[in-house]
């Protein structure tokens, strides 16, 4: 077997069992160690993998994951018992019935149950190297935590757990296996989502425990879809090489929803949004890099077999409404992480579109949004997590003397803003191969295309408004300030913001080569068939889809550096002089408007039922 | 190389003949009112004068952002007139409006702030609009770049008549003029972002606005296709439009205007959409 | 800190020709609270009134108590001065008070309507009623030598007379006038956009107007019947010459604007009755005698009713005046009915009030 | 290239009443209308001091706009011209000596034209824009100079202070 991949499988586990016993001092080092080592081996692996790795695993880990899987349902029912969730309960039971029904059902698989392609190194890749930042960084957060000294040890234990866990999810192939392991970041989510242990949080808990059961018992569904329609072995590539059988959409359209309850989509948006009563790093790791990515990650694993179906047809369209709905939510929100959160969902919804259309240039948009939504998503959370614990802000309404007081996380939190919207940042590039294939899509798919347009041209817009709104809450300084004082934040936070700013600018310098050796290849992978990205000069083309670099490099100065330029320039000749006031000297209060939605959330919730609704339909018809 | 040659030009002079365009419409608003109104070059002597003036900052980064948004402005103009993706373009101009943004909210000034909002406000006014349009361009053209529809044969007006109301319709909220002219409201905010401005600084902020004239008479001109006196006539009674509907409304509150914008013009503009896409 | 912004306007304001200052508390734009602060033009001159000058001078020292209104302050401290001296004045005199009277009110209400249009944002409009309004100004010129400040009346009668080149002038601009009154009427009633900005906007109901004492055009168009031209017929024969009172329901910007456009219809057809029955006679009568006792007086000027006081002690300087001006009065109706409106509507809805602050503060 | 020339082309007016009787304001109001039109000239009515060349004062200072006046003097950037309309503005008119008065604007900012008049006449107010227009031309930037000046001294000031903390200097008294 792979050495790399050994690794990136069995240290994640070894570090959070040694993390348990040794001691605060050592466990520091373990962890920033093996944050680095973990990501240079993906580095490694992304690099080595070209072909498809098929790779069998010994008997005895069948049996033992089937052990495992019983253990933790088990686990399940006793929360359920334990906490009195009758709905916990059901499901687990469900869950576990099914699961026994399988097994006895089933023939023994023979096929390579893990498979590492490109797709799975680039997630493999995004995965650990954010993971491992977001470690580095609760490091510190946790040190602040007010909690007994072994649930310190014990959350970076489940941190590096959870890692290992996702490492696994993206590279099953057999889906029984997926299923495990998709349990398992449910479980992991489940404990880190209940760390603060008061009643906020076990309820929030328990919401995404069931909830992300449902995505297990629609994988169950699927793999009696897959065992009853007689294809054979229940693995992805099966799946994949039945893409034109009958009654294939079944399954397809049930292993979709697993991914759009992963991914938090209306109704199942829920989960997400309660997550944020968890310690920080776990939001940042929940929306950045682990769980929801795995959303995408099924959608454009599955993307070859469902694109052009009416299964796909559904999923645009309830993405399309998502998208809307929830950077209307956002909009609405006033808690800084809440914020950041319904925006996850409505990215994740672009994605999720993305992967569904199919067609070579959204795939490419679908990796380019994953990769780079990770990435200031990530800085976002962290910051939002410096300004939990060293500004003491959590509503993004109080955060009018950031300026003054914070400035450089304040211009942090304004570029990763801005990194989510404008060009030229990566997600930008995402956001605009969208648009245009979106603009296809309405020549050839007329009237879903064009709803869909509106949806995210109008969407697009609401999110802008609502970056800007956040973005001026935190920006303001009185004209006494123009020498900016950085603030010290110590070396893990200012540590990891500083990479993770690096990561976006090193983004937005590097875009081409990303796109011809990163995204390209990976992309024609999970089509299978070949994307052509190729440079022209100057222009750089991903399938018909034309990206000039000089603008690009352009308005790289024109944004990024003009903001960081901004912090440090000052007009010597010029004279300083005070604020209109109307003449007056008195002080006045700040705020920003701000917009109530109580009373659509419920038809949000309803539109997005009727959606899952519409998708079995869809696939059943 | 010919066929860059006047739209380069173009980009050079911009700024100058944004400032004539301007000045232009001071006279014949004021010739609209009965007034004899300012002489022709007045923006320029304007911006001489303000050349002149003490400098005078709130502080640097609200200063420079000023003098950035109107490079950024001009970059955005420059890629529309060189034909550039229109979805590049649009996010390019919204680039230059947060930077203007980012600029009223970084003083700790009321009214700046007010106009920073409301300047947010009226992006969500016309973006999504802005957007379906391009996206009917693309229908129509089969490509994005503006050059498709510079070149176009048959006058994309006949095609998308709807799209070129509904931009009719949000051209007044860019160029802030009556009733749409929220974001700048003299009368209640003095002016809102450009409220801090002053001098050497404000001249920035002022000549980015005759830019976003030859922006938006640009995007008029689109709809002519490579018919030159169409696009002139279509540049001419846009003018006139523009300044007759200055001269007999009220501003509205922003609130009204978001819902006149996103209820009239984008619904006319996804009519517009959905007559090309099922065609 | 919250949700609230707090938005100061005035004291140097583009919106506000006077100082004062409002702070509104605004959440999304929508004010929830008013502040305001009118004092800021207080001079002293009442204290001054009763000091420094003498009482045949105090009709020119109260006359710059407000420049807009100040026919209606020196003609209302001339009627409490006669009532101090105990004199009649002639009749020409009471009918030339009332036709400079009027066509100040004429100036006073198109300036409001223009300041108003201004406010909303309707260039345009400012444009035209200013222009329109240059006509009242050159009457006013024409009839008492000044285009602001006329210093027209004076204790025991007024300083000139109408001659009759100057009334027929008055009734041809009159009569060029009216279409384009009609001409104002029709933009203002009917502009969609005015109207948006203007209807159900700065409201005031009835009741609250009679609780909050409010006067002028500003009651009147809440339907509140107040006017001292209906009320006292012993110092100006207003019923005489045609005075209607005029008044409508809603209470908002748009029934103010509507009720001083017709209230210049009224103030048209005043002028041309005082001109057709203009009186022969005198125009000053002459005493010697000293303010002696106590007096009141009320009088509708164009913002409301102005109450004046004043006693005397039988020397050249008076002992007491004391004012009290229609804005006076409107405070606290202003600060009520900005109240759940935008903020957008502010300087609109204060240029509706017409307020006039160095009335309020003397 | 001169730039003093367009001084005068371009007055941008900032209007402040400092507590008159609002006769001269509205005369004001009448030069922007159409019969006086004073955007011939290239005015604006800014109503922002930061933006402004011209300020045209009203009515007599009183104790409360005083401060006020002085703040929206400051704000408004040099070259700059102060023209104080009517009479209470130029000396405090009729209302010199009231308790609550503080008399001509001339007394807290530099006036450059007066203009008489109870109330002024709008030719009188556009009369004496033009004049301050000639005056705003001539106008050197000497209170600019003057902050330069100032901040130089400032900076020498802190070198020798620098110098004497590195000990380059020796105290003169110990």
């Amino acid at each position: 077997m792979n050495l790399y991949l050994t690794g990136v499988i069995l240290l994640p586990l070894l570090v959070s069992a040694l993390l348990l016993i040794l001691p605060p001092k050592i466990s520091k080092g373990l962890v920033i160690l093996s944050s680095l080592v973990l990501s240079a081996l993906a580095l490694l692996l992304y690099i080595q993998v070209d072909e498809p790795l098929r790779i069998t695993l010994p008997h005895a880990v069948n049996e033992g994951i089937v052990v495992a899987d019983i253990l933790m349902l088990l686990y399940f029912g006793w929360v359920a018992i334990r906490r009195k969730s009758v709905l916990v309960g059901l499901l687990s039971v469900l869950q576990l019935g099914g699961l026994l029904y399988l097994l006895r059902t089933l023939p023994a698989s023979e096929a390579p149950q893990l498979l590492v392609d490109k797709l799975s190194t680039f997630m493999l890749l995004l995965i650990n190297v954010i993971s491992g930042i977001i470690a580095v960084f609760s490091l510190r957060y946790i040190d602040e935590e007010d909690c007994s000294a072994f649930r310190k040890k014990f959350f970076l234990s489940v941190l590096f757990w959870f890692i290992a866990a996702m490492n696994m999810v993206v590279i099953s192939d057999n889906l029984e296996f997926f299923f495990f392991f998709f349990e398992l970041t449910t479980l992991a989510s489940f404990l880190f989502i209940g760390f603060r242990k008061d009643e906020v949080s076990v309820k929030n808990a328990l919401t995404a425990l069931w909830m992300n059961q449902i995505g297990g018992l629609t994988i169950l569904a699927a793999i009696f879809f897959i065992a009853y329609n007689g294809y054979g072995e229940i693995t992805f590539t099966n799946l994949l090489a039945h893409s034109t059988a009958e009654g294939v959409l079944l399954p397809l359209a049930l292993l979709s929803m697993a991914a759009l309850i992963k991914g938090a989509q209306l109704p199942f948006s829920k989960w997400l949004l309660g997550a944020m009563v968890a310690p920080t790093p776990v939001s940042a790791l929940l929306h950045s890099s682990t769980m929801v990515k795995i959303a995408p990650f099924i959608i454009l694993r599955l993307s070859p077999a469902i694109k052009d179906t009416p299964v796909a047809m559904v999923l645009i369209g309830l993405t399309g409404f998502v998208f809307i709905a929830s950077a209307i939510s956002a909009l609405s929100q006033d808690n800084f992480k809440r914020i950041l959160a319904h925006s996850t969902i409505a990215l994740l919804a672009l994605m999720i579109m993305m992967g569904a259309v199919g067609s070579p240039v959204t795939i490419v948009a679908s990796l380019v949004l994953v990769l780079f939504h990770g990435i200031s998503k990530c800085m976002l959370f962290l910051n939002a997590g410096i300004l939990e614990r060293v500004f003491h802000l959590k509503q993004s309404s109080d955060m009018d003397k950031l300026g003054e007081s914070g400035p450089f996380t304040a211009l942090v939190i304004s570029i990763g803003f801005m990194s989510l919207l404008l060009p030229p940042f990566g997600a930008f590039i995402g956001k605009w191969l969208s648009i245009e294939t979106i603009g296809t899509l309405a020549t050839d798919k007329k009237l879903l295309g064009a709803l869909v347009m509106v949806a995210v041209a109008g969407g697009g817009a609401v999110l802008s408004l609502l970056y800007f709104k956040v973005m001026g809450l935190l920006i303001a300084r009185s004209g006494e300030k123009d020498r900016v004082q950085f603030e010290k934040t110590g070396p893990y936070y200012a540590g990891t913001t500083y990479l993770l700013l690096g990561l976006v600018m090193a983004g937005i310098i590097g875009l081409p080569l990303l796109l011809m050796y990163y995204f390209g290849p990976v992309a024609t992978t999970t089509l299978g068939q070949a994307v052509p990205v190729f440079q022209d000069g100057w222009n750089f083309f991903v399938g018909t889809m034309r990206i000039p670099m000089l603008p690009m490099l352009i308005a790289f100065i024109l944004l990024p550096l003009t903001l960081v330029t901004a912090m440090f320039i000052r007009f010597r000749h010029a004279d300083r002089a005070k604020e209109y006031m109307c003449g007056e000297k008195v002080n006045y209060s700040f705020s920003s408007f701000y917009f109530t939605i109580d009373r659509a959330v419920p038809y949000f919730s309803a539109a997005g039922i009727l959606f899952f609704i519409a998708l079995l339909l869809a696939a059943l018809l | 190389m010919n066929g860059y040659l006047l739209p380069v030009l173009l980009i050079i002079l911009a700024p100058f003949i944004g400032g004539l365009v301007y000045g232009f419409e001071r006279i014949v608003k004021a010739r609209m009112q009965r007034r004899i109104g300012p002489p022709l070059l007045q923006p320029f002597y304007d911006f001489l004068k303000l050349a002149d003036k003490r400098q005078m900052i709130v502080h640097s980064a609200h200063a420079f952002l000023g003098i950035m948004h109107f490079v950024s402005l001009w970059f955005a103009l420059a890629l529309l007139l060189l034909g550039a993706d229109l979805i590049l373009v649009i996010f390019l101009h919204l680039l230059s409006s947060a930077l203007l943004i980012m600029a009223g909210f970084s003083t700790r000034s009321i009214f700046s702030h007010l106009g920073a909002n409301r300047t947010a406000l009226s992006i969500l006014a016309y973006e999504p609009v802005l957007i379906i349009i391009a996206v009917s361009l693309f229908i129509n053209t089969g490509s994005f770049d503006a050059a498709a529809a510079f070149t176009s044969e048959e006058p994309l007006l006949f095609k998308m008549p709807l799209a070129f109301v509904a931009l009719l319709l949000v051209l007044p909220i860019k160029l802030k003029k009556s009733p749409f002219d929220v974001a700048e409201a003299h009368q209640e905010i003095t002016g809102g972002v450009e409220l801090e401005f002053s001098g050497l600084f404000f001249e920035a902020v002022y000549t980015a606005k005759w830019l976003d004239y030859i922006f938006c008479y640009t995007l008029v001109f689109l709809f002519a296709g490579s018919n030159i006196l169409l696009g002139i006539g279509l540049v001419a009674g846009t003018f006139l439009y523009l300044n007759a509907l200055d001269n007999s409304t009220a501003r509205v509150n922003y609130k009204q205007m978001l819902r006149f914008s996103l209820g009239i013009a984008f619904t006319l503009a996804f009519i517009n959409l959905l007559i090309n896409s099922l065609t | 800190m919250g949700k609230q912004y707090e938005i100061p306007v005035g004291a140097q304001h583009i919106s506000l020709l006077e100082p004062l200052h409002f702070r509104f508390t605004t959440e999304n734009e929508k004010i929830v609270k008013t502040d305001a602060n009118v004092f800021y033009v207080h001079r002293g001159i009442e204290q001054a009134c009763c000091s420094k000058f003498k009482f045949r001078q105090v009709s020119f020292v109260v006359g710059r108590v407000c420049g807009l209104c100040s026919i209606s302050h020196t003609t209302a401290y001339s009627q409490v001065a006669e009532k101090l001296l105990k004199i009649e004045i002639p009749r020409r005199a009471k009918y030339l008070r009332m036709l400079v009277i009027e066509l100040d009110r004429i100036h006073s209400h198109l300036l409001c309507l223009s300041h108003v249009a201004e406010n909303s944002g309707f260039e345009a409009l400012f444009m035209k009623t200013m222009q329109y309004r240059e006509f009242s100004m050159e009457l006013l010129e024409a009839v008492c030598g000044n285009r602001i400040q006329y210093d027209f009346s004076i204790v025991g009668g007024v300083t000139r007379d109408l001659k009759p080149e100057v009334a027929d002038m008055i009734l041809k601009r009159l009569d060029h006038f009216m279409p384009q009154l009609e001409e104002l009427i029709g933009i203002y009633k009917n502009n969609w956009t005015l109207s948006l900005k203007n209807k159900g906007v700065g409201r005031i109901s009835k009741e609250d107007a009679m609780r909050l004492n409010v006067v002028g055009p500003f009651a009147r168009a809440a339907g509140l019947a107040v006017d001292v031209r209906n009320e006292t017929e012993d110092l100006l024969p207003w019923k005489e010459v045609g005075y209607e009172m005029i008044t409508d329901t809603a209470g908002d910007v748009h029934a103010r604007n509507m009720v001083r456009l017709r209230e210049i219809e009224v103030s048209i057809r005043i002028i041309r009755n005082v001109i057709a029955g203009l009186p022969e006679s005198d125009l000053v009568t002459e005493t010697k005698a000293f303010p002696e006792g106590e007096a009141t007086v009320r009088l509708e000027a164009p913002r409301g009713e102005l109450f004046y006081y004043a006693k005397g002690n039988k020397t050249q300087v008076l002992e007491r005046l004391k004012i009290k001006a229609p804005t006076f009065s409107n405070v606290a109706g202003m600060v009520h009915a900005f109240t759940n409106n935008e903020y957008a509507s502010a300087p609109a809805i204060i240029a509706s009030y017409d307020p006039c602050l160095s009335c309020t503060a003397r | 290239m001169k730039l003093a020339p367009y001084r005068k082309k371009s007055p941008w007016i900032l209007h402040f009443n400092a507590g008159g009787c609002n006769g001269c304001d509205i005369e004001i109001l009448a030069c922007l209308g159409p019969k006086y039109d004073i955007e011939r000239f290239g005015m604006i009515n800014t109503g922002n001091p930061k933006q402004s060349d011209v300020l045209l004062i009203t009515g007599p200072v009183t104790k409360r706009t005083r401060e006020r006046l002085v703040e929206i003097y400051a704000q408004m950037p040099e070259p700059k011209v102060v023209i104080s309309c009517g009479a209470c503005a130029c000396t405090g008119g009729v209302f010199r000596g009231m308790y609550n008065c503080e008399g001509g604007v001339d007394q807290f900012i530099p006036v450059d034209v007066y203009v008489c008049g109870c109330g002024t006449r709008p030719e009188q107010i556009i009369d004496g824009v033009v004049q301050a227009l000639g005056i705003l031309e001539k106008k050197t930037r000497a209170m600019e100079e003057s902050v330069r000046l100032k901040k130089e001294a400032l900076k020498e000031g802190e070198q020798i202070n620098r110098r004497h903390v590195a000990g380059e200097i020796k105290p003169a008294l110990t």
